[in-house]
């Protein structure tokens, strides 16, 4: 793992200069909050050491209890030989990303740097139920990264992590279209297997590179192993300008046929369910959903669309407006105008991010509580899922597998997400921004408080009426059968 | 929630505050604007008692200043003073228990300069005071606005006036899209330090002079903001108003002169952007109908139906926007749709259908009526089968059976419409006219033309005199604007507060609308003060024509008075077309053909068209052009002379091609009959100019390849 | 700055100031037109300012006749109420004043039958046989039941004045909420014509602590009867004066009587959530935290309350601040809940279904308790309390007794403002403004099976049992004020 | 006279010589179709009490509790009956034994054979006041359903309709009515309830009718479900005819609130512990065989508890020997109170579990 050695080289001149007054002023804090906690503890209130350390153990126990199942079906998962451990590397990164076990090499990580400060720092302000999700930042610029790292590559990475790029398929395809860039970019040194050099020492830094901008999808997971399954299964004497044609035509097919025309086949089947009167609720934003909602209305249905959505991401604003330019007859709800929503509507459409093996849905922050008010309202709950998105894993809720992202996004959404919240009294903005710059910025120095930013949760498959994929409508039952036939079968 | 508890700390509450009031918070209302947008509606009614999702527009005013705790209120009703007091007097502001004393002043001034100067002589305003529109719809509460206001004073006793400006997106519906407002305001001091009208979709330019930029090493340029007319003034605003007896409109005027001679007085004016809050003006159709949308649909809350302001109101809000109050009688098989608002026993038929709209009370309709997007006022009845789409319905009016009342008709009160009737699109039918003598105006009885109502019916179609033909224009606009889906319809009102140097919209409609932006542009006093120009411009210039005097003495005249008025390009092209126009009319008279009349009237005086006309600039081609067929309209032979004018202008290079052919296509050029038949016979110049212009253009190409 | 020209901006505070110096009709004017434009806004504000308005008009009443006194009341009450039918605190303290007056007419009336033969002390012993039904009383009721026979069987014995005395007795029948019908409704139908139409609800009590209230009062009839002898009805109005004073105490300290019983039900180690930035809850969690530790997850409640839900997280409570929190209040404030070594998560309110796998007890703070148990709180509380349902979550509310309304919710969807759509899509974004219907409720209607315990300042109840509670506070011919 | 009174027959034998309380009330039942069991019961009493002199407060109790057991005898389902005996027993109990009450035996006595007529007028007055509450729980746009033919039921969609009919508020309130009619042979019920949908439709509110068979299809177009109630049971369930256990189950599943609506002299003290346990009988789980059906080995099986709770084990000898078992279409069913939104009586409201606070009240 020479490059890892390297990168951590830069790791710590990188980090440093990064350390801002305020990380300063945080890091002193920490430092005195240690203290104060030791304190505590001499004193013998029962402080939340106890609570802590027993969450945690539920914690790693649900970590073990994840990781089995998963391991056993990667056993199945791969035939052939020389695959298995490529595609285990892929997987086990992408295991430890989620998990942030310490030992794992991350090239960028302050905690590898000075691990004291780090920890004290996680014990404040990270939600001990999630510290095995609470990963490093997510990178915001190029230091300490690989290499050989493309600009393509960085760029799309960067996009991810800001959510320019965002939506599990948007991020596959963004990301396949690099991976090309990438294969153009190669050059196989002499006397090697392009099999053997490209995937190792070329490939996975740059899946590394995306990792640390954002945990990478399913889709792109999927996407991955398939990529690497054909440069394993390349033929060693093709030289080297055909293989990178060739990957880049089967790059091409990929998006196409699992992606492309997938989401229209899709779209299709879902527009089918979308009656005349029918009232179609939806959470946030989804291409797919999108997608056949336009469609119904091009097909000429007579319907009316409401559109539920959450902080931070607003994503059902674009959803609302694009559906609106397209004529149809929206409604925009917050997040707590939900219960409202469900009383009138027919139909509930939902996109996913991931469709997980036990028949539960992975999809945004939300999306369970809409499915289960939906549910409770007697309503049907449609997901609409490219089987790309088709996942190999299980989980029961949503703290297992998911993703944390910055706190901070919470804070800062703020001031656009209502301008200047109005509260009956217009007056004194500059009082009311001065009330929420305090809560916006000082929280990482008020002890005992954390923000709490997930990005996923976990749908119970008993809300979801029917999910539709290429290849068709299928129960939540049968997630699993499609995952094989789809993502397995190749 | 704690940020308010810390504004509690040191906002402006007696409690906190260290001296106890000395003087009460007053504020004046202008109910009264000066203005005839509104025919034919305001011809009976002020304006500030047309309902407005069924309330007078005066009560949100008021609601507005009580909710920011004004004591005494000064109003001025201009038209109707005794409809507005009457009004008033039972209304609850009048009552004891009336959060503020209201003083009614009846004025003849004709603009709020007039009002201001009247305002400033009766020593009526001790401190401090909000001046606003009688037709503000604003849920803003001017508390902090008037607390900086004050710190500004404390600091600098020359800050004299803050305006009150609510921050808006790119494309807020009660914005303009096509002028608007630009504000250059220094970050520091909030002052503005620059106004001008701009038209965003035309590359903006602005004439800042350099004393502000050398003052201001900072400044930003605000044109998201909404002007909906809150200023908050010192008496010394008064006293400037009363020094200078030209300035009529509180921007244009006001703002502007003070910015002007900031040199020599020093005088500051601030603005005060609100992030939330509602503020909008009623200041035309399009607002109108866009505030009614803002309201039903909340934005403006709590100013909302059912809130029920008025004691007797007793609205209650269903899902989907629909306001039903106490008694409304529904048929079952009627349907209620969004957005909707129902007066007190008002009946609704079988099958009918009432969709994105206003009824009022007591209203009356039939079976199988189909209404969408229209404003019902109270007592209105509507016959079986009839279908009205985006129209007012005024007061006990009523359609017949059978009926179709096009996008944008206005029917006024009382009217009655025969069965089986179709009122175009955009026409206004009323039983009253106005009688227009400069100074006051009468309203008579008009008499019914059966061809508008039907036979039985009652009504006419309201024509326009030609001190209204902008008033015309305006409708136009508004109306398309009524016409036109939500999306931008809504966005847009032609005439902001004087904008009346407004020329070309750019409206995706067409181009040449710009002609619809004449008079609308012109807000009260800004059309009053046109009018004058324009009267006065019109005499002198065919006075001196009649005397044959010179075209330069003649130019020297137009611009003197120009400057005095400081009219600007597009008024004094009307009053130089009207003048032609008179000139060629008096020609035709005393008996010579509409030929000689044009020539012996423009190739002489060809200079002023010079003058006025830009060659170059198709549009001010195009806007004289239709003056001069405006104005020939009502002229003996109109029509041969319009032909002949037009020739003259082309042969005298005052009109090209392009000119007359922009003229032709505009759609005020054809706007009405009238104006069909006038500009018919002109026809063959423009076809000529045109083939003229072809082959010259395939002259240069031959040329080219030679 | 010289405040005065910048004017007394209506608001709660300066309402309150002006009562003393404005007359009566300006002061409910004034207090109307603040509930329009929802200037006061949420239970305990709307509360706190009709108490005090109420107390002015009661000052204000020259009438000493209490028939006289409870019409005014109700007047002014119907005005309230229909300016701003949607905060029924208005409607409920309105209602608890009225019963504080009858309760004191009823008193002097007792104590003018009293003369006339004490029939009343054979009775009670039948009603309080120790027997089979009896038990299945909780204690303070039977206490109450004994308190309060003095005052009803004389009158139900039917001294015709008593009856006359009362008004409306006609429209009685005409309540829709879930209170007990009076002790003698079932034999309402064999009744004497004269006292057909039942007395009162036996159990009425004055407001705050039963117990010692019911003592209380009946200490009270015993004086009154003193010097009722006379006749002369001159201290019903200072009576009544007290009874609402005392009421006023009721809000004042509610949130403390609320808040000690926190460590019966928050134990160590415990995983809270909750939601809007109440008072109430902050006070209730602060006590139990004196004594233990444990972390509250707390949802942000966007829109409509997110700014002072994240204002209570970081700077803490603040006296009179409101349940939803929509609205003004004091300056008393008290340190934020991390001070005491809490670990409070904020969450959007999108997280809770994910989290709730891991909470034990979800506390919500409602904005009106309905007869039926049944509750409205701020918009998000429904899809909280189903979470916490599906995943067997014990929901607990905690609501003073003044926001339990005796109306019962005949349509849910007429109780729930809506709320304004700037809070969820600003100017801004004009074209969303334009073309898209955006609808933002302030409230949710939880049903009453959703919660598991109510928590007033009465103590902890079942939601079945509220119905008792409320026919404790409110009279049935005052259900409908209209 | 006196003797006959000092010693009464052990089975109501003389008195019912000189009067036959059974027919009277069947005749009560007769002669007036507005009147409901309970009312019927009570002033089939009263005329008892009229008819027969009795002078001491312990005659009086022994003469109308023998009355009540003749009554209770003789038809097979007496729950609602008992509703109306109760009361009474209670009402005479509570106004007799009252030690100060001695003296004013005569004053009650007389009140009450006085105002007979006066009840009756009350319990109908009950009724339209419950009727009363009609416009507030039925909406515009609602869709109600209902089943049998409970005439409150039946009075409160009727002034629902009229209030939607009446001057300034038509209109405002348009509703439809779904009513379950068992296509079972007809039965008094069924006119019934054929009466209410035919006042309904006259009233031109839509009435749909459907077989028992269809009611979970339809739920998802309902909001709310009204039924009667032949007798409120102690612990805020109802007893009311068959099926409406099951509507009351699938307006629960489906989440619909479900109001019961009945006169508080409803309120019966019995507390059932499942569907056997009503004392009463009625063969509607019939096993048969090629040789016809089983007969249950003994039928005190069937609800003597339930009897028991009624009136002191006395009639239960007597029902055993004899008791016609109530024919199908009058089957009644019991529904526990978890399954009921709330109670709608004369005097507001009531949640279920308002219902045996008020029982207890004046039982003691």
């Amino acid at each position: 793992m020479s490059e890892a050695a390297k990168a951590e080289g830069q790791a710590k001149p990188a980090e440093e200069p990064k350390l801002s007054p305020a990380e300063l002023k945080k890091r002193a804090k920490a430092e005195k909050q240690a203290r104060r906690a030791a304190q505590k503890d001499q004193q013998g209130g029962a402080g939340e050491a106890p609570a802590v350390n027993g969450r945690r153990e539920e914690d790693r126990g649900q970590k073990q209890q994840d990781q089995k199942p998963k391991d056993g079906q990667q056993k199945g998962q791969q035939p052939q030989q020389q695959q298995k451990q490529a595609k285990q590397t892929a997987q086990s990164d992408g295991k430890h990303e989620r998990s942030g076990s310490q030992h794992q090499n991350m090239p960028v990580r302050p905690k590898s740097v000075q691990p004291s400060e780090a920890k004290e720092q996680r014990e404040t302000k990270q939600v001990e139920l999630f510290s095995h999700l609470c990963t490093q930042p997510r990178r915001q610029d190029i230091t300490g990264a690989h290499k050989d790292v493309h600009p393509t590559v960085a760029a799309t990475g960067f996009q991810m992590s800001n959510y320019d790029i965002c939506g599990s398929s948007a991020r596959c395809v963004a990301m396949l279209l690099a991976f090309k860039e990438v294969i153009q970019a190669y050059a196989l040194p002499k006397g090697k297997a392009f099999a053997m050099h490209f995937t190792p020492h070329y490939l996975s830094p740059q899946i590394d590179f995306l990792k640390s901008c954002r945990p990478i999808s399913e889709s792109m997971g999927n996407a991955i192993r398939y990529l690497k399954k054909i440069i394993g299964e390349l033929d060693p004497d093709m030289q080297e300008q055909k293989v990178k044609e060739y990957l880049c035509e089967e790059i091409d097919r990929f998006i196409h046929e699992r992606i492309t025309v997938t989401d229209q086949a899709i779209a299709e089947l879902a527009s089918g369910q979308i009656k005349n009167g029918s009232v179609v609720l939806t959470y946030a934003k989804s291409a797919i959903v999108e997608k056949t909602i336009l469609q119904a209305h091009a097909q000429g249905a007579q319907f009316r669309v409401i559109v539920v959505d959450s902080r931070p991401l607003f994503e059902g604003k674009q959803l609302a407006i694009s559906l609106m330019t397209a004529g149809l007859d929206v409604e925009y709800l917050p997040f707590s105008g939900l219960a409202h929503a469900v009383k009138e509507a027919t139909l509930l459409l939902l996109g996913a991010h991931s469709m997980l093996s036990n028949g539960r849905l992975q999809s945004r922050i939300g999306t369970a509580s809409v499915a289960m008010q939906a549910h409770k309202a007697h309503i049907p709950v449609i997901v609409c899922c490219e089987s790309v998105k088709f996942s190999g894993k299980v989980a029961l809720d949503s703290i297992v597998l998911n993703e944390v992202a910055p706190s901070e996004e919470l804070l800062l959404q703020k001031p656009t997400a209502t301008m200047q919240p109005p509260s009956d009294q217009k007056a004194n903005d500059d009082e009311e921004d001065e009330g929420k710059l305090r809560s916006l910025h000082d929280w990482k120095e008020i002890r005992g408080l954390q923000i709490l930013n997930l990005m996923y949760d976990v749908t119970p498959a008993e809300y979801i009426r029917m999910v539709i994929c290429e290849y068709g409508n299928v129960p939540p039952s049968s997630v699993p059968a499609v995952h094989r036939l789809a993502n397995e079968g190749m | 929630m704690a940020p308010k508890g810390k504004k509690g700390a040191n906002a402006a509450k007696p409690k906190q505050g260290e001296e106890e009031p000395e003087e009460p918070l007053q504020a004046v209302i202008l109910a009264d604007c000066y203005e005839t947008r509104f025919n034919p509606f305001t011809l009976e009614k002020p304006r500030c008692l047309l309902t407005l999702a069924n309330m007078p527009l005066i009560e949100y005013t008021c609601e507005m200043l009580a909710g920011s705790g004004v004591e005494q209120v000064f109003l001025y009703s201009g038209n109707h003073s005794d409809q507005v007091e009457q009004y008033l007097q039972q209304s609850r502001w009048m009552r004891d228990t009336s959060p503020f004393s209201l003083e009614i002043i009846r004025s003849t001034s004709r603009s709020v300069g007039d009002a201001m100067r009247d305002l400033d002589q009766k020593q009526l305003i001790k401190g401090d005071f909000i001046c606003v529109y009688g037709d503000v719809v604003a849920n803003v509460q001017l508390e902090a606005a008037l607390t900086a206001h004050k710190a500004r004073r404390e600091k600098n006793k020359k800050a004299i006036m803050t305006m009150v400006l609510r921050e808006a997106g790119d494309s807020h519906r009660t914005n303009s899209q096509h002028t608007r407002p630009c504000f250059v305001i220094d970050p520091h001091t909030q002052a503005c330090v620059h106004y001008e009208q701009m038209k965003p979709r035309k590359s903006p330019r602005l004439e800042i002079s350099d004393e502000v930029l050398k003052d201001h090493p900072e400044m930003e340029i605000r044109s998201d903001l909404i002007d909906c007319g809150i200023d908050i003034c010192t008496p010394e605003v008064l006293a400037q108003w009363s020094d200078n007896f030209d300035w009529q409109m509180p921007r244009r005027g006001f703002v502007h002169g003070v910015l002007k001679d900031f040199e020599t007085f020093q005088l500051t004016i601030h603005t005060h952007v609100l992030t939330d809050g509602y503020a909008a003006r009623v200041r035309n159709l399009q607002t109108y109908d866009a505030i009614s949308k803002d309201v039903v649909s909340r934005w403006s809350y709590p100013y909302c139906p059912d809130t029920n302001f008025l004691p007797d109101h007793s609205y209650k809000m269903k899902r989907g926007f629909v306001y039903k109050e106490d008694g409304v009688v529904l048929a079952r098989s009627s349907v209620i749709g969004r957005k909707t608002v129902l007066g007190e026993a008002t009946s609704i038929g079988d099958d009918s259908v009432v969709l994105n709209s206003v009824v009022g009370r007591r209203c009356v309709i039939g079976k199988r009526v189909k209404i969408e997007g229209a404003y019902i006022w109270d007592d209105a009845r509507i016959g079986d089968d009839t279908v009205i789409d985006t129209a007012i319905v005024g007061n006990d009016a009523s359609v017949g059976s059978k009926c179709s009342v096009q996008k944008g008709a206005l029917i006024s009160y009382g009217v009655r419409i025969a069965d089986g009737t179709t009122v175009r699109e955009n026409t206004r039918v009323s039983q009253l006219k106005r009688k227009r003598g400069y100074e006051e105006d009468e309203v008579v009885r008009g008499n019914t033309d059966p061809k508008v109502v039907g036979e039985g019916g009652d009504g006419f179609r309201l024509e326009f005199d030609e001190d209204e033909e902008d008033v015309f224009e305006t409708l136009v606009a508004g109306v398309q604007d009524l016409a036109v889906d939500e999306d931008d319809s809504v966005s847009e009102f032609s005439d902001e507060e004087d904008e009346d140097e407004e020329v070309h919209h750019h409206r995706k409609t067409s181009r040449t609308e710009s002609f619809t932006s004449i008079g609308s542009e012109e807000s009260g006093e800004a059309r009053q003060s046109a009018a004058d120009f324009h009267h006065e411009a019109a005499n002198s210039l065919f006075d001196s024509l009649q005397k044959g005097q010179d075209p330069d003495t003649i130019q020297l005249e137009l611009k003197a008075l120009t400057l005095a008025t400081n009219a600007e390009g597009k008024q004094i092209r009307r009053a130089v077309a009207v003048a032609f126009s008179k000139r060629m009319a008096k020609f035709v008279e005393t008996g010579k053909s509409a030929k000689e009349a044009a020539s012996s009237t423009v190739s002489p005086n060809r200079l002023l068209i010079e003058r006025c006309v830009d060659a170059a600039s198709v549009e001010e081609q195009v806007e004289f052009l239709l003056f001069l067929q405006t104005d020939l309209v009502h002229r003996p032979q109109g029509s041969k002379l319009l032909l002949f004018a037009s020739f003259e202008l082309a042969n005298n290079d005052l009109a090209d091609a392009d000119g007359f052919q922009g003229w032709w296509e505009a759609a005020q050029s054809s706007a009405t009959e009238e104006l069909k038949k006038v500009k018919v016979e002109t026809k063959q110049v423009v076809d000529f100019l045109q083939d003229q212009d072809e082959s010259s253009e395939e002259e240069d190409d031959e040329e080219d390849e030679d | 700055m010289p405040t005065s020209k910048v004017g007394t901006t209506p608001s709660l505070p300066n309402f309150l100031k002006s009562l003393k110096h404005n007359d009566i009709e300006t002061s409910i004017e004034a207090f109307i037109s603040l509930l329009k434009r929802r200037l006061v806004r949420g239970s305990r504000p709307c509360a706190i300012a009709t108490v005090n308005l109420l107390l002015r008009v009661v000052g204000e009443e020259r009438i000493k006749d209490a028939h006289k006194l409870i019409e005014r009341i109700r007047d002014v009450g119907r005005r309230l109420v229909a300016a701003q039918p949607r905060e029924m605190a208005v409607g409920n303290v309105v209602r608890r004043v009225l019963e504080v007056v009858r309760e004191r007419a009823e008193a002097d009336q007792d104590a003018a039958a009293g003369s006339e033969g004490s029939t009343t002390s054979p009775t009670t012993p039948t009603e309080l046989t120790p027997s089979s039904g009896a038990h299945a009383l909780p204690k303070d009721l039977q206490i109450r039941a004994h308190g309060s026979a003095h005052g009803e069987k004389p009158t139900s014995n039917g001294v015709s004045d008593a009856t006359a005395q009362r008004p409306a007795l006609a429209s009685t029948n005409t309540s829709y909420a879930g209170q007990a019908p009076s002790a003698t409704s079932l034999f309402s139908i064999l009744q004497h014509p004269t006292t057909a139409s039942g007395g009162r609800s036996p159990y009425a009590t004055p407001p705050g602590d039963n117990q010692s209230a019911s003592s209380k009062s009946s200490s009270r009839r015993g004086e009154e009867a003193a010097d009722a002898k006379g006749g002369e009805k001159l201290d019903i109005k200072a009576e009544v004066i007290t009874g609402i004073i005392e009421l006023q105490n009721e809000l004042e300290d509610v949130d403390d009587e609320i808040a000690s019983y926190a460590l019966d039900h928050i134990h160590s180690n415990e995983i809270v959530l909750t939601h809007t930035s109440s008072q109430t809850v902050q006070k209730f969690l602060m006590t139990a935290a004196r004594k233990r530790k444990f972390t509250v997850v707390h949802a942000e409640a966007y829109p409509n309350d997110h700014e002072a839900t994240h204002a209570t997280i970081v700077n803490g409570g603040r006296k009179g601040g409101d349940e939803d929190a929509l609205g003004a209040g004091g300056d008393e404030r008290w340190k934020p809940l991390t001070s005491m070594g809490i670990t409070v998560i904020l969450i959007p309110d999108s997280a809770v279904f994910a989290l709730m796998s891991r909470i034990n007890k979800v506390i919500l703070a409602p904005h009106t308790v309905l007869a039926n148990g049944s509750l409205l709180a701020g918009a998000g509380a429904s899809t909280i309390a189903l979470a916490a349902k599906t995943h067997h979550v014990p929901v607990v509310v905690l609501s003073g007794v003044y926001k339990l309304s005796p109306v019962y919710p005949f349509d849910t969807d007429e109780l729930i403002e809506y709320g304004d759509p700037v809070k969820v899509v600003g100017f801004e974004e004009g074209r969303l403004v334009q073309g898209v219907d955006v609808v933002n409720p302030a409230y949710d209607w939880v049903d009453s099976d959703f919660v598991d315990l109510y928590i007033t300042n009465l103590g902890a109840h079942a939601p079945s049992y509220l119905y008792r509670i409320i026919a404790d506070h409110y009279r049935k011919e005052d259900t409908v004020l209209t | 006279m006196a003797t006959v009174k000092t010693n009464p027959a052990p089975t109501g034998g003389t008195t019912a010589q000189q009067f036959d309380v059974v027919a009277t009330y069947h005749r009560l039942l007769q002669e007036d179709a507005e009147i409901t069991m309970p009312v019927a019961a009570i002033e089939a009493l009263i005329l008892g009490l009229a008819n027969t002199p009795a002078t001491t407060v312990s005659e009086t109790l022994d003469l109308v509790s023998k009355l009540t057991e003749q009554l209770k005898q003789s038809i097979s389902n007496p729950i609602s009956l008992s509703a109306g005996t109760d009361l009474f027993q209670q009402y005479l109990i509570s106004n007799l034994q009252r030690p100060s009450a001695r003296g004013d035996f005569d004053s009650i006595r007389g009140h009450l054979v006085q105002n007979g007529r006066l009840f009756v007028e009350r319990a109908k007055a009950a009724r339209e006041t419950i009727a009363g509450f009609g416009r507030r729980f039925v909406r515009d746009g609602n869709t109600v359903l209902t089943n049998g033919g409970s005439r409150v039921v039946g009075s409160l969609l009727r002034s629902a309709a009229e209030s939607s009919n009446d001057r300034g508020g038509r209109g405002s309130i348009r509703f439809r009515v779904i009513y379950v009619v068992s296509p079972a042979s007809h039965t008094s019920n069924e006119s019934e309830s054929e009466a209410n949908i035919r006042a309904l439709r006259e009233r031109d509110i839509p009435v749909a009718t459907i077989p028992p068979t269809a009611i979970a299809y339809c739920m998802d177009t309902v909001t709310s479900c009204f039924v009667g109630a032949e007798g409120v049971v102690e612990n805020g369930g109802v007893v009311n005819r068959l099926g409406t256990l099951q509507m009351a189950t699938l307006a629960k599943a489906a989440g619909k609130p479900f109001y019961v609506v009945s006169e508080s002299h409803k309120f019966v003290r019995l507390y059932p512990l499942s569907q056997q346990d009503l004392g009463i009988e009625q063969n509607i789980v019939d096993f048969r065989t090629a040789n016809g059906s089983e007969k249950e080995s003994d039928p005190r099986l069937m609800g003597d508890e339930g009897l028991a709770d009624m009136d002191g084990g006395r009639d239960v000898m007597i029902r055993s020997a004899s008791t016609p078992t109530c024919p199908p279409e009058e089957a009644v069913d019991y529904t526990a109170p978890h399954l009921i939104s709330g109670i709608i009586t004369e005097s507001g409201v009531l949640l279920p579990s308002a219902v045996s606070e008020e029982l207890i009240k004046i039982w003691f």
